[in-house]
């Protein structure tokens, strides 16, 4: 076992289980806030992500997005099927622990990702559309964005871009798709004029628990080793999550006079993404101001998500597009060299900020216009929603002729 | 007294509610039922054998009122909860031979107020 | 006969069970109901905007009764469910043309026993 | 027309179902109570101390009906839902006085159509 | 510490920790299935079984099941109340952790086991009878069978039978005995003709993703080290039950028109159950075909089980019975040497797939037999079944005086 | 990376990671045991805890607890804002992880500590006024007997009590506290005359299992290192905890004739509780004795409280305060030095039972005596309770315009 090491090895794979249980977290988080008839398909469209893009992330995701790299574009198809990515370590990614076990820790960032868009369209999109939609999303946008910024030879890892576990490549990009896909796919019906409660909040929180859970991986797993840096991320990521509950927390007590649970959820899923991209950069103070402004931030674009009458319906847009993007630009200002070797702004380096916001940008742009082209077409081709009655009757009946709960 | 018993859409509560309280009505009752119609429902065939999904989600709305109140509860109801799709629901009136308010012991219009 | 439908504070449920069941009244049906009533609820106002909470969680609980027995029952359940604070609820009396018991196929007076 | 309740064993509801499906009858409304009975529910002792469950999950099933139809829907909700144990249920018939069908505002027997 | 590795260690405790949480989690994925009136009753069944196989194994399973080996059947009784069973490591086990570790994680696998069965026997069996049951089984057919597969001296362990971590152990053998429970029981009240629908497909959810998140423990755990073949393992184990995911739900689509959400999690399952005894000695293509191969033969199986008119109520048979017995003999084919060092059919070694034929002939043929008489035993003593009126009352009520929720 | 050690900082970071789920799994647990109009609040409550202790841990907490030793009695205020708090290792707390990872392992310790005391405050409390409860009883009550205890140069330290993961510091601590803070705040409105029944089974079980879980990382990972010490405190916490909930499940079933699953759970809990001081001190044997001592003494101390009609509604006091006692004394009976080093009464040192009683003893008296004053002093100012009305409408309304699932 030239190489590998028991205890990095133990970190990853267990980062990894950490961080598969997200999706199906986020399942909980989304399905607590739509209606009850809609709640075991968001459920459901959440976990069968898990199944689909786990075969897929074998069979051709992951040499798109790791494969030998072709001109910082894109990965070759070197390593379909996993041929050739055995459980040596592979230096260029990670020298203390297998290959493979780097390359199942970055296929629950591949699954997580789509999965994040299911909260632009839950309550109206055909099921089987939107399985085509992950699929199609994951190869077109994900694999290639993943190559870019974390690939090796990636042109926007090669620009100097900090993402340390995926503002960019995760946040913004799931965020600002689903904005476009709110926009292709309209409002649900009644959209502004019925109420559209939350049916379960105990859900909201069991699946902001178990994200924050699962955050440690995705965020401390991400320094690919047991050891200082990752030590750091796992602090700022803690921190960064309640600065920004409590942040969310105060906000809508002063704002509606009450302390919202589920804007306690949010504020602390959004402090956790204003933080992926900086957790293995930043010191505690950094990471409390990076969750704070989360907070406020994340709370003010819902604000506003809400006047436009945009029915991104869950909100992915306004904490994980502008999370993402506040926590990548932060990452450029706060970046503290002793924490992990970078330095922003604050200590002197002015141009990382520059470069984040290159990274940023190219991502928004990117992302949304691919997310839209697919979009179209399958509207074209398939049909992206369901009847209208469907839609009355409700997606767990229609889709699954299966109710949540009885 | 009549006590009014609407069958309605669930996301319709928040309107009738507010156009119940437009014309002076406060006090109601709600909980949640499944129901199924004449028509609704869907239905899809594979291979020869039919499914059928027809009991949907609805609430079922309770109202005590006066005898003269009845038309225009009835019809705020009806006109509140209404979509024009198959599944709106309905409407029915039962005979109430008395009531009582528990807090104070108050009977028939009094149990209202 | 008489189906007597009474609207209570679920806290009370237990009072009301055991009152009832003191005056030999054993049948009993509940479910859980929210209601607005004339004056309860909360509301505050923040900048300007005021919210309200109006719709609170509460019992219903039906019996039914031979005519005779509808004033017996109807006490008992108002002395046994009362708080004295608004939101008490309200008990209506709704006349019941038949019944029968299922088991035994048995109608009127005897499906009751 | 007639309100039908009748409260039954959640099992049971496939079957009344069916049953009132094939005698023309479609429109029913379903929802979840507790009942207690005179007879059912179990109770055992422990030192001298005496526990009871009483309160047992039932359905309570709704259907609106023309008079002509209450006896034929009537026996065929007895019939399907009866096990013959203690603890099957009761049904109980209520006067209407008036339907509407919030869809179309059609009144009376048109409501139901 | 000679010889203990902190890596390890750190790695097969937090697999035991893992491990735990699927039995629990397998009362929510059974709760979910059952009717509401017995939806507590399933989840403190598995609940009691944790506490009671744990003091039965510090007891007397462990000495039963690993002790000094009498004849390749049976452990001696050397190692009572873990006499002897000490903080160093035992190196006929495990080299690198202390000897309890790999006595806490083996405990865990002999409490889900019984665990299992319970979805044969429920909303219908006396809770006392089912813990006498429990304790029974535990002792008379797990620890044995676990003695001759995986202590030293084990005579199936002699004769080269490959089960990574439980195929047969495990799963055919829980999955025999339901069908002997079942059989033995008798069908619920009103089965076949009253609706019997699952009451809350969200738990079914959350077990069968708690349960995934778990197995990484189980399987890859059963490594003992964290290196190559636990990195193998968690591979394996992650794409096998996405591919049987995704093949019921295809099953399921095609034939009653719907993607089912209990069929998808159940197909997780059978998945996951297929290549538990697979997972450290095959690859990552032959983990698909193990998964794709598990979602349709279990199917099948179920629809098989139905049409029988068996009443192994959430079909642990068609599961975990068919499961295994497909992931055990394809272990014997697939088996990768350049994974695992062991060879199956497809590398030249055919005679691999007799062995495992033997393996799965004795767990079969021992697991139904010695269920029947244990179950017989009781039904003649105590008693099994609750009385018909407790039956139809529900099995919260009359067990526990408890129910679900309200 | 001097002096870090890969395997046993994944160790500590992923137990950290288990005991931050626990406060949230708390919230599950007590939240399943109110009546459903609080559920939502009780269960926000933990979430809210999480957040605020978080931050007040980096910003003063980890100093005044752990800071430089004043006098035996309170840390310094060096370390504000983790200032000095870096990744090296501190060869005072652990030496071979990041001075951080020490840091956050114990900060979720400060976290769940206050969170504990939420079960006696429940369905009538201000969320304003329990947060400002919160966060002073951490600084004026937690801070400080962490310090006592487990910091280099606290005076209980110093005396030598051994207190492996917090029987004192956490769990007799809170339950006093609990205790302290029912007598203030006065009954629920119509405590003894109405029914208060637990409104979900499903929930408490779901979060005894998810504390049952998290407490490997809170006993095993006291070790700060994945060795012996680690595996033997996992060994006895899995028994402890086993062996408790038989107990009280045994107890429940004599004396109302069903096994209740509520009390099962909380035999679990009782249990878990009762091993945290002893975990890495005892043999097997030992924690079955504490476990089932736990189970009954629990139960006893739950029928009493219940005669007292001293509404700690969910029981605080009868199973971490006695269960803390309990467990504190019987660490000063069984330790048996071939696990930890440290010898008890069994093995010769009865001296160690006195030492084990001083140090309970003083948790007491000051954290009994510091929380009624926080309390009157907030009781005075801000006000405690909820206005009557507000009660009977239920906390999920009134303090957060929210309900827990429809
Ligand atoms: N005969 C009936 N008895 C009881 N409930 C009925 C009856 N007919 C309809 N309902 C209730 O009304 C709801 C809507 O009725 P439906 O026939 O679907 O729509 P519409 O009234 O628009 O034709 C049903 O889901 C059911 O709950
Ligand atoms: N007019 C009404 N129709 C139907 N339900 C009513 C009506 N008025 C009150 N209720 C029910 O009775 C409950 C208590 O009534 P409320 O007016 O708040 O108290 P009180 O009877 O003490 O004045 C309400 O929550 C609601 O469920
Ligand atoms: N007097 C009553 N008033 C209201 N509901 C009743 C009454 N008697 C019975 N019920 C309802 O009917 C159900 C079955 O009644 P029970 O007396 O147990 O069985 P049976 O009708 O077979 O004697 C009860 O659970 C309860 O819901």
């Amino acid at each position: 076992m030239a190489g590998v090491d028991a205890g990095n090895t133990a970190w990853v794979l267990l980062s990894a289980a950490l961080v598969l249980l997200m999706t199906p977290a986020l399942g909980f988080f989304y399905g607590g806030l739509v209606r009850r008839k809609n709640l075991a398909n968001t459920i459901m469209a959440c976990f069968a992500t898990v199944a689909l893009v786990s075969v897929q992330w074998v069979l051709w995701g992951y040499s798109l997005a790791f494969g030998p790299d072709k001109m910082g574009l894109i990965g070759g198809l070197e390593w379909l099927g996993l041929n050739g990515v055995g459980l040596e370590p592979n230096p260029d990614y990670a020298e203390t622990i297998p290959h493979q076990a780097f390359m199942i820790f970055q296929g629950m960032f591949a699954i997580i990702t789509p999965a994040l868009i299911i909260g632009a369209v839950v309550e109206r999109i055909r099921f089987g559309a939107l399985l085509l939609f992950i699929i199609l999303w994951a190869k077109f946008v994900y694999d290639l964005i993943a190559h870019w910024v974390w690939a090796s030879g990636g042109w926007l890892s090669n620009l100097g871009a900090l993402d340390f576990a995926g503002g960019t490549v995760v946040h913004i990009n799931s965020g600002v798709a689903a904005l476009a896909t709110a926009l292709v796919l309209g409002r649900r019906l009644g959209y502004g004029t019925t109420s559209m409660e939350p049916s379960n909040v105990t859900y909201v929180v069991l699946g902001a628990v178990l994200l924050w859970f699962g955050w440690f991986g995705f965020n401390a797993g991400s320094a690919l080793s047991a050891g200082m840096q990752a030590t750091a991320a796992f602090v700022t990521t803690n921190t960064a999550a309640s600065a920004a509950a409590l942040a969310w927390m105060v906000m809508s007590w002063l704002h509606r006079g009450r302390a919202s649970i589920i804007g306690t959820a949010s504020g602390a899923i959004a402090g956790l993404v204003a933080i992926t991209p900086a957790a293995g950069f930043v010191n505690v103070l950094g990471a409390l101001t990076i969750g704070f402004g989360a907070g406020v931030l994340c709370y003010l674009a819902v604000m506003l998500r809400s006047r436009l009458k945009i029915d991104d319906s869950l909100d992915v847009w306004g904490i994980h597009g502008i999370g993402g993007t506040w926590g990548a630009i932060a990452t450029g200002i706060f970046a503290d060299p002793a924490v992990g070797g970078a330095a922003g702004a604050l200590y002197g380096n002015a141009a990382q900020v520059l470069v984040q916001l290159t990274a940023v940008g190219v991502t928004w742009a990117y992302s949304f216009t691919a997310t839209l082209a697919i979009l179209k077409l399958l509207d074209k081709t398939v049909g992206l929603r369901v009847t209208p009655r469907e839609e009355m009757m409700g997606l767990d009946l229609t889709q699954h002729a299966e109710t949540a709960y009885s | 007294m009549k006590l009014i018993q609407a069958i309605i859409r669930p996301e319709k509560l928040d309107d009738v509610k507010k156009a119940l309280k437009s014309i002076g009505c406060g006090g109601l009752t709600v909980y949640e039922v499944r129901g199924r119609g004449l028509q609704e429902g869907i239905s899809w065939i594979v291979r020869g054998h039919e499914y059928r999904i027809d009991m949907l989600p609805k609430l079922k709305l309770e109202v005590i009122v006066e005898d003269d109140e009845v038309e225009r509860v009835l019809e705020t109801i009806k006109e509140s909860s209404k979509t024009g799709e198959i599944g709106d629901g309905k409407i029915i009136i039962l005979h109430v031979e008395d009531a009582v308010r528990i807090r104070t012991g108050e009977r028939g219009r009094k149990a209202l107020k």
